[in-house]
């Protein structure tokens, strides 16, 4: 699996539901980022060019390369805009989320 | 059991118990008066009787950092320092036992500034009872290199992952020489088998460690570190039945009484100062007074049981403290105290604070300590904490 | 309990004595035994104690030397005021030196011992370095350890070739004293 | 010395498509956060990760929300590149072969209290790779000086007032402090230079022993810039000379960028709110001191 996904976590009932000590599996991630975004990323697929660049520069890594196009993980995209603002070809939009 | 006994000071014999537990990673800055021990590791590890990383970390506070690192990919580790060192670890040390890595150090006992001191006394360690570490005091060289064995024992065992620090006197113990048994390789090998933690990143289930927790959370950790602390209990007995069964020495675990069968009248002490008490029990035995020592082995965790034991069989207990907190008492004696507190009787208590930067407790001192225990039970004086043989008078 | 001091200068060999002792009482001798520096910071040069305890039985007490049995001085004149504090009347006192009578007077309360360490030492090593001698003179005044405790105790401190020098003051001591 | 010739290169083409850095709490735009996750796809699975308290180590794991997709640990503020060194002293010791293990932390963390460690640890050539991720102040705790804010920054422990312009002492010459402990490898880089940053990252994987990687990353909550100008601002910096892109190898250093003529410093401070209220007077102090550092290095390093 290349990004971790979001998982259900069972909160502990009882003390040794806890790990022992401060220590817990890599990349585990009952929460998502999705409530972060004002804003969220739309790619224009006609007028990219898959130059990656970002793919290269997301922050949050929410870029996925999907078969010769960009693929963006709404689940952690924050919505900051950086892919909007670096891509050369002005082919991400960043649109008002509604709810 | 074959015996292979060498003339060795207390330093060499813990440099002894690490080479024979077979650490991983070695990390440690000198400090006096425990550099001997870092010193004979380097020296075991250039002749290649040692097969572990020595680190030459530039403070104590690397020290520490360093062995919680390798004990978080499951490397068994030693540090060792004193003092000023030990204070300067504070941070690490608390860091240390909240990351359930059973890190394994030696301090030597001494003094802390200022007045700048490097003689013993045990203002370091004791300033640190609440950092998490288990604590053990000994008494001579010899329990010195078995307690280092112990300790790895205690602290990786799996109901417990809590790091432990071995105590022992400055100068008194560090610096000198006496006769020890240095075990077999081999059966140091089949007691103390190697480290296994689920505490640890691996490849094979990569983790994240050390991380932060909500105030949801926060209070079940140390709530389970508390645990740990209590579980250690058993476990240090039976390590130490164990211990006894395979190399014939014995510990007794949490303390150690001492002629206190019908004693009435008991000290209580922490390391080395607890062997002068002995032979001024059996000078005071032998004209017929009815005296007792108690020597605590583990501050932390704290032998509450055992206290409150002894204080139940006899009619007062007088505290020595190598320490003062200064505006109340001494640490071992406010810690004595709490558990007597726990039972239904009165017992006569005196706290004797001395030691302080090194200066010599004598058997004459000790003798006089057990006096006034007596005259405190029959006159009913009043309780108090005494700075021991000052060498001039006070304002009191 | 028999206690020991051992006077001497720092980087003269005085602890490496203490400890030769202890060695050669506990482990060559089957006895008990404790060897400690006086703890401190001093450095090579200054006056230095140096300390043994012997005993049939293990050795409990772990407070400083109050009245020693026995006291070995390295150098002459490290025989200062206050020097008597602390020594048992009727100790032995082993002093290297050419004019032994001085002390004898000097020091009438004790049994004073003289042996000229220094030239012993210069004759076989060359080097003024007196502890081995006055360890060696210690043993045969004292009988604390026996001549084959002395001298195997050597063995298992020094290597080979300083331990073969060793043993020969350590003989030329014993020689000196049953003189 | 390893030959950047010979390392296969790392570019957004062929990296890993695993991400080692993902569902962290980093703000909207974290400069930092780009450093780390590139960095952390240039060196792969087989690394030992340690964060110092920090922006990166806060955002990163907060129980049971676990962002590091490997071994991660987080480390005492002055202790990572210690517990770095035990952590490769140890994997070497458990006899674990091609293992990487590295640091992330912050200005402070690294200049400023971390140094002592960081300085033992170059000085025994540990196999760490040190990667210090620049965004100029204490941000985790809330925009406090560090030793690596620039003069004139607004922090929140140095007020711009009419008394005091802001910070009153230029950045720490980081690089070379780590240069002169004769340290294997160092760099300078930026993420507004992401293809400069990876090739370093990537020679610093293929280098045995101690490496340092100092990173300007930007930080759109401290800074006070739009969090989608993360990169640009990045990039700024290194165009007008403020931060420069250099490296330290066999004893020589090296610049690897060398422009003519800088760009405008006045438009990159005058982006920021940290340097909103500098007069002219104070941006001419900046300016000289980066002329006279520009003079020095090129007259040392060219």
């Amino acid at each position: 699996m290349d990004r971790p996904k979001k998982t259900e976590f069972t909160f502990p009932t009882h003390i040794n539901d806890y790990p022992t000590g401060p220590q817990y599996k890599a990349g585990y991630l009952p929460e998502t980022n999705a409530g972060w975004r004002t804003f969220r990323p739309v790619v224009d697929h006609d007028a990219c060019v898959y130059c990656l660049r970002c793919y290269l520069l997301c922050p949050d890594g929410t870029i996925i390369k999907d078969n010769g196009q960009i693929k963006i993980d709404m689940d952690y995209c924050k919505g900051c805009g950086v892919c909007a603002h670096e891509c050369p070809k002005d082919a991400i939009e960043m649109v008002k989320e509604q709810l | 059991m074959k015996s292979n006994k060498i003339f060795i000071s207390g330093d060499e014999a813990v440099a002894q118990g690490v080479r024979l537990s077979r650490p991983h990673v070695v990390a440690a800055y000198p400090i006096t008066p425990q550099t001997i021990t870092v010193e004979r590791l380097s020296e075991m590890v250039e002749a290649g009787e040692m097969d572990g990383e020595y680190m030459h970390v530039e403070s104590e506070h690397s020290a520490i950092s360093a062995t919680m690192g390798a004990s978080a990919v499951g490397a068994r580790t030693f540090t060792a320092s004193s003092s000023q060192g030990l204070l300067y670890m504070a941070e690490g040390l608390h860091y240390c036992s909240g990351g359930r890595w059973p890190v394994v150090m030696m301090n030597a006992n001494r003094s802390v500034a200022l007045p700048w001191s490097i003689y013993g006394d045990q203002r370091d360690s004791l300033s640190l009872l609440d950092c998490g570490w288990i604590q053990v005091y000994v008494e001579d060289a010899q329990e010195a290199l078995d307690m280092i064995i112990q300790a790895y024992k205690i602290a990786e065992h799996k109901d417990v992952l809590t790091p432990m620090m071995v105590n022992l006197d400055g100068f008194i113990l560090t610096h000198t020489y006496e006769l020890v048994e240095i075990p077999e390789q081999e059966m140091v090998d089949k007691f103390l088998p190697p480290f296994q933690t689920p505490n640890k990143m691996s490849f094979e289930e990569p983790k994240n460690l050390g991380f932060s927790s909500k105030p949801d959370d926060n209070t079940e950790f140390k709530y389970q570190q508390n645990e740990a602390m209590f579980n250690a209990v058993k476990v240090l007995k039976d390590v130490d039945q164990e211990f006894a069964e395979t190399f014939g020495r014995e510990y007794h675990g949490m303390v150690e009484e001492y002629r206190c069968e019908d004693a009435e009248v008991v000290l209580v002490a922490l390391g080395s100062v607890c062997g002068t008490v002995r032979v001024v029990v059996d000078k005071m035995r032998a004209e017929g007074k009815k005296v007792g020592l108690l020597k605590i082995r583990y501050m932390r965790p704290f032998p509450e049981a055992e206290v409150k034991d002894l204080a139940r069989r006899v009619q007062a207990m007088g505290v020595i403290d190598k320490d003062i907190s200064f505006g109340y008492e001494g640490t071992v004696y406010t810690n004595v105290n709490s558990a007597i507190s726990k039972i239904d009787k009165y017992v006569y208590k005196s706290n004797f604070v001395g030691g302080l930067g090194g200066r010599d407790i004598t058997k004459a001192d000790i003798e006089e300590m057990f006096n006034k225990l007596f005259s405190g039970i029959e006159n009913k004086s009043e309780e108090k904490v005494e700075f021991f043989s000052l060498n001039v008078e006070t304002n009191d | 309990m028999k206690e020991i001091r051992w006077h001497g200068r720092g980087g003269q060999g005085g602890f490496t004595a203490s400890r030769l002792l202890g060695i050669a009482a506990s482990v060559h001798g089957g006895k008990h035994a404790l060897a400690f520096p006086s703890f401190g910071p001093e450095r090579r040069g200054a006056p230095v104690l140096a300390f043994t305890k012997i005993d049939d039985s293990k050795i409990h007490d772990r407070s400083e030397v109050q009245e020693s049995d026995y006291v070995v001085v390295m150098d002459e004149t490290l025989i200062t005021p206050g020097f008597e504090k602390g020594i048992r009347p009727g100790a032995t006192i082993l002093v290297n030196t050419e004019n032994i009578e001085k002390y004898r007077i000097e020091l009438k309360d004790f049994q004073v011992l003289g042996i000229d360490a220094t030239s012993m030492a210069m004759e076989i090593l060359g080097r003024p370095i007196t502890n081995t001698a006055m360890y060696g003179a210690l043993a045969a005044a004292s009988g604390l350890v026996s001549k084959e405790a002395a001298i195997a105790s050597i063995h298992t401190e020094m290597k080979p070739k300083l331990a073969a020098l060793n043993e020969k003051i350590v003989e030329r001591a014993f020689e000196a004293i049953k003189a | 010395m390893t030959n950047l010739v010979d390392i296969p290169k790392v570019n957004a083409k062929n990296m890993t498509e695993k991400e080692f850095f993902y569902g962290h709490k980093a703000c909207a735009g974290c400069g930092g956060s780009v450093a780390v996750r590139l960095a952390l796809k240039v060196l792969g699975e087989r690394t030992y990760t340690a964060l110092p308290a920090g922006c990166m180590s806060a955002v990163g794991f907060i129980y049971p929300q676990m962002a590091f997709n490997t071994n991660a640990v987080i480390t005492t503020f002055p202790g990572a590149a210690s517990m770095a060194s035990g952590i490769a002293a140890g994997a070497k010791a458990l006899g674990q072969k091609d293992v990487k293990t590295v640091v992330f932390a912050g200005d402070g963390g690294t200049a400023d209290i971390g140094f002592q460690a960081l300085s033992g640890m170059i000085d025994r050539n540990d196999d760490v790779l040190y990667i210090c991720y620049d965004n100029e102040a204490y941000m985790n705790t809330g925009i406090q000086k560090s030793g690596l804010t620039p003069y004139g920054t607004k922090t929140t422990t140095t007020p711009a007032g009419k008394n005091i312009p802001g910070t009153v002492t230029h950045k720490k010459n980081l690089f070379e402090i780590i240069a002169a402990h004769d340290i294997a490898y160092a760099a300078t880089a930026s993420i507004g230079y992401p293809q400069d940053f990876l090739n370093k990252v990537n020679k610093a994987k293929h280098t045995k022993g101690a490496t340092f990687i100092h990173v300007y990353a930007s930080c759109p909550t401290g800074w006070g810039t739009p969090t989608e100008t993360s990169i640009e601002i990045a990039k700024d910096a290194v165009d007008c000379g403020l931060i420069f892109l250099a490296e330290f190898e066999d004893g020589e250093y090296k610049l690897n960028r060398n422009p003519k003529e800088f760009a405008p410093v006045k438009d990159y401070l005058k982006k920021q709110g940290r340097f909103k209220h500098m007069t002219d007077e104070d941006i001419q102090c900046v300016i000289d001191n980066r002329d006279r550092k520009w003079a020095r290095m090129r007259k040392q390093w060219l």
